[in-house]
This record gives C-alpha cells, structure tokens and sequence, in this order.
C-alpha cells in the first residue's frame, strides 16, 4: 500500500527519517514512541500532508508526484487523515461531523444518514445539533472521531484517536476501527501514548525514536480459531497451542487473534491451581537482560516473551531449557481486532 | 511699541477671489497696519452668504447681486460696497460648430448654441455664474434640463472642474475671466466671445450686522470695506495682474452697472 | 441645529417622495458602490491570500504599501484616473471620463488597499489549523479558500463592510471621474457636495441621513442574509 | 498623463524644500489625523468591548448601526457639527468652528465608528479560551483584555491603520469645520482640495503623494515599533 | 480547605450537583468518571472558574462571595488552575510558562530562573525560546504544564494534567505532583482517564457520573515503610503486612505508600512457588457479584479486593472464610507518592 524509502524531513534542531518503510493494505499500525519523537512529522508524511525534503513516499508501487495537484488531492481523499489537533470548525455537531462527506461531493440524505449512524456509534447522538460551545474535551474528541471515521475509506491515519476518551470510548473506537479492518479491509495506521491500545487493536507496532523509525517484532500475539465455554469465557487454539482461556464482552467469530502482556505472565516451577484460568507448560528457550528486568522466551508450542525480575529467576534457579508453567488471567488476554 | 495678539477676523469670499491671489496680496498690508489676521473662508457664492448668515465670518465678499441685496434687505449685512468687476467670457471649441465667433451679444450666443444643440456645460451649482448663465436662458425662454436636454449638461461643480468637462465633452461653456487667464494654456477650449455688457461680472463687499451677531468685528469689518474702497486699495486691485494680465477692474467710484 | 431639524424633516420628505431624479440618484449611488465593492473583492481577496500564503522578499513592504494605500485621499485617485482617461491621457480614445464607467473603475482602486489589507489581517489571525484540518479532510484549494473565509466570517463581513462603506461615502472619486453630471452621474455624496456649495446646509444633511438610511438597510439585510452574524457561539 | 509625471516632480521638489508653509501643513495633517485616532480608540475600543461582552436587547441593531455609521460621508458630518458649533448652533458660544479642535472632534466622530466595528469583529472572531486561559492562570480585568490584544494583535493593528488611514485622507471634515484657513486649519487633503479647484492639478497629485508618502512612513514605524506583524507563526 | 455544598449548575440536557464534598489541604484528589460526565465543569466549580447557580462554595470556611471581585482574584490567584483546552498564546514557550508569574507581578530575574527551571525539570528546557510553531502534541501539553506548575500555588488544579503526554511525561509529572505535595504541603486535585495515573498519584478518587459526585473507597492502598532487598526491589511493611515486595526505578525513602490493582492479583489455594515475588496468605472475606467479574474481598492483615472470573470462583470453590493465597509480581505494585 504505502512504501516510504529513505523520506526525510527535516527542522531546525530534528529530522527524521522514515527508512525504508511498508504498509500492507489490510493491516492496522501503531506508532509509538516519546514525545518529540517524530511520529506526527511521519504520519503526515505517509497521509500526504507534508512533502519529505528527499527520499520518496509510493502508493501501491506509483511514486507520488507532488507537484500533480490533482493527483495528490485523489490519493488524498483516498485517506480519511485526523491530525493530532484538528480543528472543530465553528459549526454544529452535526456540520463537523458531516465535513469529509461533503467535500467529497455526497448528497445530503446520503451524508445525513451517515453522519447520523456514526454519531450514534460513539455514543453522541444526542449532540448532533450542538454547537460546539461546551463540548467537554472527551465530546469533541468523539466528533473528531466521527468526522473521520464517517468517510468511507480504504485507509485511515488517526493521530492520538483515544486522546481525551474515557475507557467506554477507547472501547468504541476500538471496536469500530476492528470492524472497519475486518469488514471493510481498511488499513489503519494509528499512534498513541499507551500500551493497552496497541495490544488491544494493533499486531504492527512500529516504534519512532529521535526521529529514527523501527518496527519492532510484535509480542505473544498469536491467530487462531475461539469456541465460547462459559458467560464471557472463550478458549482460544491454534495448532500449536492446545487452550488459552481469556474472556471479552462481545461475542467471538470463530477466527481470532489475541495478545498478551509479558508483564502479566507468572512463570510456576509446579502446575498449580489457582484463579489464573490459564496455565501452559512451556520450556525456557532464551534469557535476556533488559533494562530493570529479565526478558525470557518461553516455549509452548509458540514462543511467548515474559518479563520477570532479576531475584525471581534466581529463586527459581531458571536456566536455558528449564520446564516452567506459565500462569495468567482470562482477563489478561486482549483480543485483537 | 507693544504688540498685543493679532485680532482674528473672519472674511467669507467665493472662490475665484481667494483662488487668483488677490485676497493673499491685497490683505497682507491690511493685516500688518491693523494688528489682525484675516481668517479666508474660501467658498461657493450660495455657501459663503450661507455661512455668513450663521453668524460665523465678520465680512463677505461676493460676486451675486441679486442675493448681496437680499442678505442686506433681510439686515444679515450692513454697507454694501461695490469693490471690482470682471467679466465672463464664452469659451468652445476652436472649430466652433454653432458659429458664435463675431456675435456680439451673449443672449445670441446661447441661442445659437442651444439650436444647433451643441454641447454646453453649466456650472449648475447655484454659483454667481451659474445665476448670470441662468438669466440669459430665462431672456431666451429656453429652461434646458441636463441629460434631458443632450446638450446640456449641469456639473455641480467648480470654475475650473466645469471648464475640463467642457473639454472633454468638447463643449461650450460660460467662464469668468480670471479662470480663463489661469486654464487658457491648460485646455482645448478657446475663447469665442466677450465684450458684451451682459457679461460684467462685478464685485461686492458687505460687513455682517453686529446687531445680528453681536460678537462680530464690525469696527474691524468697517475697515476693511474702507480699505478695499480707498484710493490705495482700488489701485492695488487695479495693479494686480497675473501673467501680465489685469483680472480686476476697480468699481467703488464709477460702478458699471450690469443689467 | 435648525439645519439638522430641517435636514431631518426633508430626509423624510425625499424618502417618501416619488421624485424620481431623487430616486434615480440614490440607486445610482447604490450600484455604483456595490459594483466597485463585488470588483474590489474579486481582485483583493485573492491578492491578500497571495501576500500571505506565498513567502517572498518584500511582501511585509507589499502588505505596509497597502496599508499606504488605504490613506490615499479620493480626490487624489480621482486625479490620477483623469490624468488616465482624459482626452489627452494615454486612455483618452476610450471615452470614459465622466462616465459612470470611470467611477467605478477609480472606487475600485480606491478600496482595493482597504479590502487587500484588512484580508490580510483577517486571513493572518486565523490559525494555521483551519487550512491543515480541511486539507487533511480531503478539501481541495478551492474548499480549504471557502474554510478560511467560513472560520473568519465575523472579519470577512468587517471587511466588505468597511470597503462598501468607504466607497459608499467617498465623493472625491465620484465628482472628479464623474463629473456630478445631473441625470447621469450624480451620486448621493455629490449632490451634498453641490448642496453644501450652494450654502443648501439643510438639503445636504437630509441627504447625508437618506443615506445613512440606505446604508443600514444594505448593512442589516447583508448581515442577515449572509448570516455572517455569529450564530454559533 | 502629464499631471503624473508633473506631480511626481513636483513631490520631489516639495518634500527637498524647506518651504515652512509646506510642512506645517504636513505636521497639521499628521497631528490631528493621530489626535482624532487617539481620541477614537480610547472611547471606541471601550464600547466594542462593551458590545461584545454584555448581552443586551438591541446589540445586534447597535452593532448595525454602528456599521452604518462607517458610511456616512464626511461632508455630513462636517454639517453636523457645523450645526452644532456654528454661532447660531448650542455651542455657539464656544467659538470653535474653524479651529483645530473642530476639525479633531469632527474628525473623531467620524472614525468612531471604524473603531468600534472593526475592534468589535476582532474580538468576536477570538476564540473564548483566550479568555477563559488568562482567567484561569490568574489574570485581572485588565490583564485579560491586554490578552485579548495581544492576541488579537493583527485585527487590533488593522483596525488602528484602517482609522488613521481613513481620517487622515479625509477632506470634508476638515473643510468645513477647520474652513481650511491658510497658516491655521489647512491640511495637506483640503489643500489638495483647493488646489484641485484651481485646477492646479499637478500640484495636487504632488501633495497626494507628499501624503502618502507620510502615510508610508507613519505605518512602516507603526508596526515595526508596535511589533504588530506576526513575529510567532 | 474547599468545602462545596451542593453546588448546582445546568446546562441544557445536563446538571451537575457536588452534593457535600470535602478537599482537605496537602491531600492528592483524583476525579474519574466518564465523557460529559462533569468533571470539568466539578473542577471549574472548585477553581472558582465558573459560579455554581445554587448551593455554596467555601474556601477555609469562608463562603466564596462571586461579587467581590478583588477577594475572588486573591482566591483564584491561591490556584494554579489548567484548563482542559487551556491555550498557548501566540508567543514564545518562555513567554508562555511565565505568563502565571507575570500577572503575579514577579521580577524578570526570578521568573527566568523559576522558568528555566521547571522546564527542565519537564525536559523541554531546549524548547524555551522557540514559538509555537511546530510543537508536537506532547511538547505543547509540556509546556501548558510548566506554565502551571511554574506557579508556587497551595493549590494545583488540573485538569487532564497527561493528556498526550508519553510514558516518561507522565512519570516527570508525577514525580513534581508528588514532590509539590510532600515537600511544600500542595493539595492536588486533578482528573484522568487513566486507571495507572490514579493508582500512581492519588489515594483519594472522586467519581462523577452523570453530574453526581461520589468518592469512591480507595482499593488496595496501603502505607508503610520500606526497605531495600535487592536491585530495584523494595519490601514493604507495615502493622498487619508482614512483607509484600514490590519494584521500583527511583530511590525509595522509609515512609511509603503502595497501590495493587485488583485485577492483577491470582489467588491461588495452595501456596506456590512462582515468578511472583508475592504470595500472601489470606482469609476470602466477601464475594460480590459486579457486572462481567466478580470482586472478592480478602483479608491478609489488611483487607485486600481482589477481581476474578466467575468460573474460577466455581473450580476453585471459593466460599466466605475460604483460605487463599494471592499471588502477584512485584511489578503489580505501584508506589503513591
Ligand atoms: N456551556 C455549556 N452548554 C451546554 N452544555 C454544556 C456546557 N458546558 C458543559 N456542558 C455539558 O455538560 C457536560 C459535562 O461537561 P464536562 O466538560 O464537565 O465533562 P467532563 O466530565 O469533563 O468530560 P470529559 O471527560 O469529556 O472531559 C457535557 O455533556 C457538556 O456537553
Ligand atoms: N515546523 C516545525 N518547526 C520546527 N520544529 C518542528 C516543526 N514541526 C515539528 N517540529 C519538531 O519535530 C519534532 C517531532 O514532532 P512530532 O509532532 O512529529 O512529534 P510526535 O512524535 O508526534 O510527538 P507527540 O507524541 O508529542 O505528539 C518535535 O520536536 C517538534 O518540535
Ligand atoms: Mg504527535
Ligand atoms: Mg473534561
């Protein structure tokens, strides 16, 4: 879809560069990193907002020519891009919300009944015809939501979404970017300050640093097939993992990914019974030192990474190929997409 | 000798007198044996009677008979002199397509013109010419109206902003002299007739009426009417000339009348 | 004071009087300045977005140039257009002076300064985001254009508002280009001036307030019907 | 054509003479044009600030009004003064007609109106966090409204060089209330009047580039000293 | 300190009442609670922002009296409030984090040195003379934060404080909250969306639904002292815990106060040995039924709350009085303060 060689920008003080950098279609991205560090600069340059100094940006294999403004404007509106602070317009609700369809030539029932159902997606319904005064930070983010995720496209670059939502609203929003990439097959490139996002929708994490661009390996994500086993339980498998409980609100189709936290996972000597639905033996296959931690790879039919502290894998005297079991919650499973 | 603070004395006056000089030449000495300095209200005729009537200049001097006698008759003045004269002249186009070049009488000229209707510009502003113009057409029982009339047309306005109308519009039109002696070089226009009595253009000078407006300077008024009116200020006016032209004649001792 | 009673008293006799000379020199008055205000627009807006999206050397001296401008007496771009159309000007074979034609032409140069500058100032106070969220919505220039001037609507109507009025009250343009010819070219503003002339104090005041009543009335329904009023706020 | 180029010359020679007649009428113009300025601004801004923060019925029509008012020729407002301050008029006994103070209060009057309108646009297009931001770091009454200023600096400029601009190209005011008497209440605009009437055009295109010429210089100073070009964008 | 007794305000469609609400000097308050559910408008109420329609407002036992402005600009000048859209000005960012001092009619000297200060300390000292051109989201919501924290106030009100903030913008956050708090007696009152940022900061929690305002028990907060055992780790103790360890970046002084999230506990009914440095012996209390998990109350010296899936409760056949262990990392325990 998107493929950035070498893009570079740079100002007084920072620059960046993208590398060499893909996006499949069909795939949902998430850039994180600290703040500074360039992931707005590289989100505008993959949604076309802002020209690279050198280096070039293609899509689906054309090279983007600048200097075609037509061009340009019809890749464009191919995106569905929400800067980190875009503006609401002084308009009602509604007018926001309506903004991409009607630049984009829409007819009026047409955008009304759009506009309209995905105001009630978010859960803002009944401020369609506010204005704008008094719209509480977390409102006017769901109308910046809804001016963006009301058009139909087959890519949307979302800066900070969740910024301002309550847990309800990164719940929605989740939801609907899932649905729109499931149903839709919509790429989604998204970034955000917190970890809990990413695990929740994003397999592709790539990391932004000092301007410096790095994908890096995802964690214990895996794909597989959910059947329902109790109220809000599932069990997940796959061909190389035999059960992993873990429990949603919504119903599961059979197909599902899923991921887990490495700092959720305790690692047993013994199989215990305990609260913790899921319990995997496994075998140690690498041990790491990271920054105030241990990173291990264990084997249970995937590898799985876990963070444990340096007195723990002393205590428990684990070495390279020692047999351990892997205890954590149903509720510490995400599901993905 | 000590020297108190100028006295401030206010003369209400047409345009064409302040805009020739004359005022600036013949005022400063009267300003430096008087102790005064004279504030010029350079106006039209109707805006410069008009002013005077409210009671904001001490003296006017004006060029429109007809209202000098109503302004004095209704007591808003009081010693009316003759001061000067000049005259109006016709100006047109030199190929003058209403053949007025030779008549002798101005009435006769704007017949011609208003029968081969060829274009004449008015003043059209109430001013001093524009009475003098009005009162042949009322001689001639003819009452053109602007637009109305092709031929005709009124501009509201000044001397010299009628006279570049007339220009451009290739028209005659009615100038006083003074204006013609300053625009001659300036224009296309040129001069078609003057000489006719008819066509006296004379002055008038009258203090505003301190039992009226009790604040007026009227001693001081009352010199300054004598000043214009003496033996020395009707020489001065006699000696004023503009590029070798005379642009006013004396009056107070031997008033031409016009009819 | 008589002349303001008077003058009050006489606006009423004009307005409700079907003098159609009278009538025929308000309307003149009217499209007169709606022309140069519509043509001014046309040519300044998009001379304003120039001077402030385009960076160049010498565009702070561009935009103060124009501020100059605003200061420019009528009278003296009533010269300058004469200097222009006069028989003996470069312009003269066309035929224009003292035609309504040259009025609009010297009001429009007259006002082009107050609508360039005032944009200036209008589209300059507007944040960086209005135009970075309607591209980044999928506007194209022309949408991004109508985004601006939306967001800036309180300042946009200031702005027409300020140029209509200077042009609807100027008369050094009108007397000199248009000759206050009666029946063709005499405006609101020169048959004041030829009023006031005449020493016709009250007649002139009564004019001044027709068209002060004229100019609310364009005001209200401008502000109404464009709705350029802050409706949300 | 000729009046151009013979004005442009003249210009040169006016502004390299010591001609001290010339420069009165200079320093003249320049004085009141920035007394009058002054004036408008210390009564006009308080009152946009009052028509845009109290709500009252009747606002939208005094703000209408008040855009009306930008309309409304200088020669009228000359009368009405005139009226008013002519020996027959209430004030009559001030015996200010004709002198510089009647040219400024006149002059005044005239751009209260531009200051209001303009500073009441400016304020409505800011948006109500600038004043909700100070407010809650901690500000004043008036360091609230210095904010609102200092944001709103660009509009604030425009609106103070649009007012200078106006009054200091104006001519009827100035005619008929200063009666542009030689050595006292003449103005670079009512000496340009004059000697338009003279037809003395050349020199009255000279005096109008004189003008600009001040104009120029006094915006150029404006703003480079008041900083009120954009130095954060 | 501030004292709100039914402070009442309505919008169209929207009230909000304080009932009675209490904020004590030199506490740390944290309001919760979902989207347009009034916590902004709460908040404005305390910083005397926005004047309530009814009810009373006291500061110190004196009645705030909205008339008098002078008192009202002392009071106000008594907080440092930040508004949820809060705006830079049009200057630079050292312009911007002085303005609070400025209006307070500091000297030049002192402002540059206090400024210079916090915006190092908020790690965008390098940032102090550019404009606000180009400012990332989370430099911009920095520098919002310097201009506030700058103030030397009894009293910090802010709201959304970490918004667009990343990782290390909410730890130096934190750790000047904290510092203000401790060192110079600050009370703090502030708002999140963020379950971490509550248990990192703040033991008291307010929760605002729907224009209703009820503190909430803390879960799981308990204060003690604490000692050093190993690298980065630390052992807690107090009257009734015996030991609970937990790890930490920064050096621990004695006095502590410690945070487990209740969903991160296992119980377990043996006692194991595991990854988990904790593995606390205790006595299940209570069992409450709470939408999609169950919210069990443990005593172990100290009453614990722990959250568990339904199905476990079953296989494990918890009951009252049931003996348990509760296993959780040292990890899952964040320090307050
Ligand atoms: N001036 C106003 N006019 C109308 N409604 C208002 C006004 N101010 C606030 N509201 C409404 O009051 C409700 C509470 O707003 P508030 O900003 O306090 O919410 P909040 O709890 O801070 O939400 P968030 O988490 O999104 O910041 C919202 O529904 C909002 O739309
Ligand atoms: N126009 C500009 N001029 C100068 N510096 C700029 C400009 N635009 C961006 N920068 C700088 O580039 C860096 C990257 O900015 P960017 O907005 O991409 O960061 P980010 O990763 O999105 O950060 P955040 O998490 O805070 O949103 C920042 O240090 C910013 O100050
Ligand atoms: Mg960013
Ligand atoms: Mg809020």
């Amino acid at each position: 879809m998107f493929r950035l060689e070498n893009a570079q920008i740079s100002f007084s003080g920072f620059s960046l560069n993208s590398g060499l950098l893909e996006f499949e279609k069909g795939r949902i991205y998430c850039l994180t990193g600290p703040n500074g560090s360039g992931k707005s600069t590289l989100l505008k340059i993959i949604g076309l907002q802002l020209q690279p100094d050198s280096g070039s940006v293609s899509i689906e294999g054309r090279a983007v020519d600048y200097g075609k403004s037509e061009e340009l404007l019809k890749n464009r509106r191919n995106i569905s891009y929400m800067l980190q602070d875009s503006r609401l317009f002084y308009a009602s609700v509604f007018d926001n919300a309506a903004y991409g369809l009607k630049i984009r030539g829409l007819g009026a029932a047409e955008i009304k009944e759009k506009v309209n159902k995905i105001l009630k997606m978010l859960e803002i319904g009944h401020l369609a015809s506010r204005s704008l005064k008094g719209l509480s930070g977390g409102e006017a983010q769901r109308v910046r939501l809804a001016r963006n995720l009301v058009i139909d496209a087959p890519v949307y670059i979302l800066d900070e979404p969740s910024a301002g939502l309550d847990t309800r609203g990164r719940e929605l929003l989740a939801e609907i970017l899932s649905s729109y990439n499931k149903e839709k097959g919509a790429t989604i490139i998204f970034t955000s300050h917190h970890k809990e996002e990413a695990y929740r929708l994003s397999p592709e994490i790539i990391s932004v640093i000092d301007g410096k661009v790095s994908p890096i390996p995802r964690e214990n994500v895996f794909t597989g097939s959910a059947e329902k086993t109790g109220e809000k339980l599932y069990r997940f498998r796959n061909e190389n993992i035999s059960s992993i409980y873990f429990s949603s609100d919504h119903a599961i189709k059979d197909k599902v990914s899923i991921a887990i936290d490495p700092e959720e996972v305790i690692l047993s000597l013994t199989n215990v019974h305990t609260s913790a639905r899921n319990c995997l033996p496994g075998t140690v296959k690498n041990i790491k030192e990271i920054p105030s931690a241990l990173q291990l790879t264990v084997t249970a039919g995937e590898d799985f990474t876990v963070l444990i502290t340096k007195n723990s894998l002393e205590e428990m005297s684990l070495k390279e190929n020692s047999p351990v079991y892997m205890l954590f919650k149903a509720t510490a499973v995400k599901v993905i997409n | 000798q000590e020297k108190t603070e100028p006295v401030k004395l206010t003369l209400s006056t047409t345009t064409s007198t302040y805009e020739t000089g004359l005022l600036d030449y013949m005022l400063a000495p009267f300003e430096k044996e008087n102790n005064c300095k004279v504030h010029c209200l350079s106006l039209g005729t109707g805006k410069a009677i008009q002013v005077a009537k409210d009671g904001n200049a001490d003296i006017i001097l004006v060029h429109a008979r007809a209202d000098e006698d109503k302004f004095v008759a209704e007591g808003w003045g009081v010693n009316r002199q003759d001061v000067m004269y000049n005259d109006f002249v016709i100006m047109g186009p030199k190929e003058d397509p209403a053949k007025i070049k030779g008549v002798k009488s101005a009435t006769e000229a704007l017949k011609l013109i208003a029968d081969a209707k060829q274009p004449f510009v008015s003043r059209g502003d109430d001013s001093g010419t524009h009475k003098k113009e009005k009162a042949f057409w009322k001689k001639l029982a003819i009452t053109p109206v602007s637009a109305k009339d092709s031929w005709y047309m009124e501009a509201g306005q000044g001397m010299a902003a009628t006279l570049k109308i007339a220009d451009e519009k290739s028209g005659y039109v009615l100038v006083d002299r003074a204006t013609y002696n300053f625009q001659k070089d300036k224009t296309r226009l040129v001069l078609l007739m003057d000489g006719d009595d008819d066509l006296l253009n004379p002055y008038g000078i009258i203090a505003v009426n301190p039992e009226k407006f009790p604040h007026v300077k009227y001693d001081l008024a009352m010199k300054m009417i004598e000043f214009f009116t003496s033996e020395r200020g009707q020489k001065m006016i006699a000696d004023y000339k503009k590029d070798g032209a005379q642009l006013y004649f004396p009056n107070f001792k031997n008033p031409r009348v016009c009819k | 004071m008589d002349y303001i009673l008077e003058g009050i008293s006489e606006a009423f006799r004009l307005i409700l009087s079907s003098d159609s000379e009278f009538w025929n020199i308000v309307w003149l008055s009217v499209k007169l300045s709606i022309i140069s205000t519509l043509l001014a627009s046309v040519i300044g807006v998009p001379a304003a977005f120039f001077l402030v999206i385009k960076k160049f050397r010498g565009r702070e001296f561009l935009i103060t140039v124009s501020n100059t401008l605003m200061s420019i007496p009528t009278v003296v771009v009533g010269l300058l257009f004469y200097s222009i159309l006069s028989r003996r000007g470069p312009a003269g074979d066309l035929a224009l002076l003292f035609t309504q034609t040259a009025v609009v032409i010297g009001q429009t140069f007259l006002i082009l300064p107050v609508v360039v500058s005032l944009t200036v100032s209008t589209i300059r106070s507007l944040d960086k985001s209005v135009s970075e969220t309607s591209v980044s919505l999928g506007a194209n220039k022309t949408q991004q254009l109508l985004m601006f001037f939306s967001e800036a609507r309180f300042g946009v109507a200031a702005c027409l508002i300020t140029a209509f009025s200077r042009v609807f009250a100027e008369v050094g343009v009108s007397m000199m280009l248009g000759g206050n010819i009666r029946n063709y070219t005499r405006t609101i503003t020169t048959a004041i001036a030829l009023e006031t002339s005449k020493g016709e104090f009250g007649l002139s005041i009564a004019l001044g307030i027709v068209l002060l009543a004229v100019a609310f009335t364009i005001n209200f329904f401008f502000l109404k019907f464009t709705k350029l009023y802050r409706t949300v706020d």
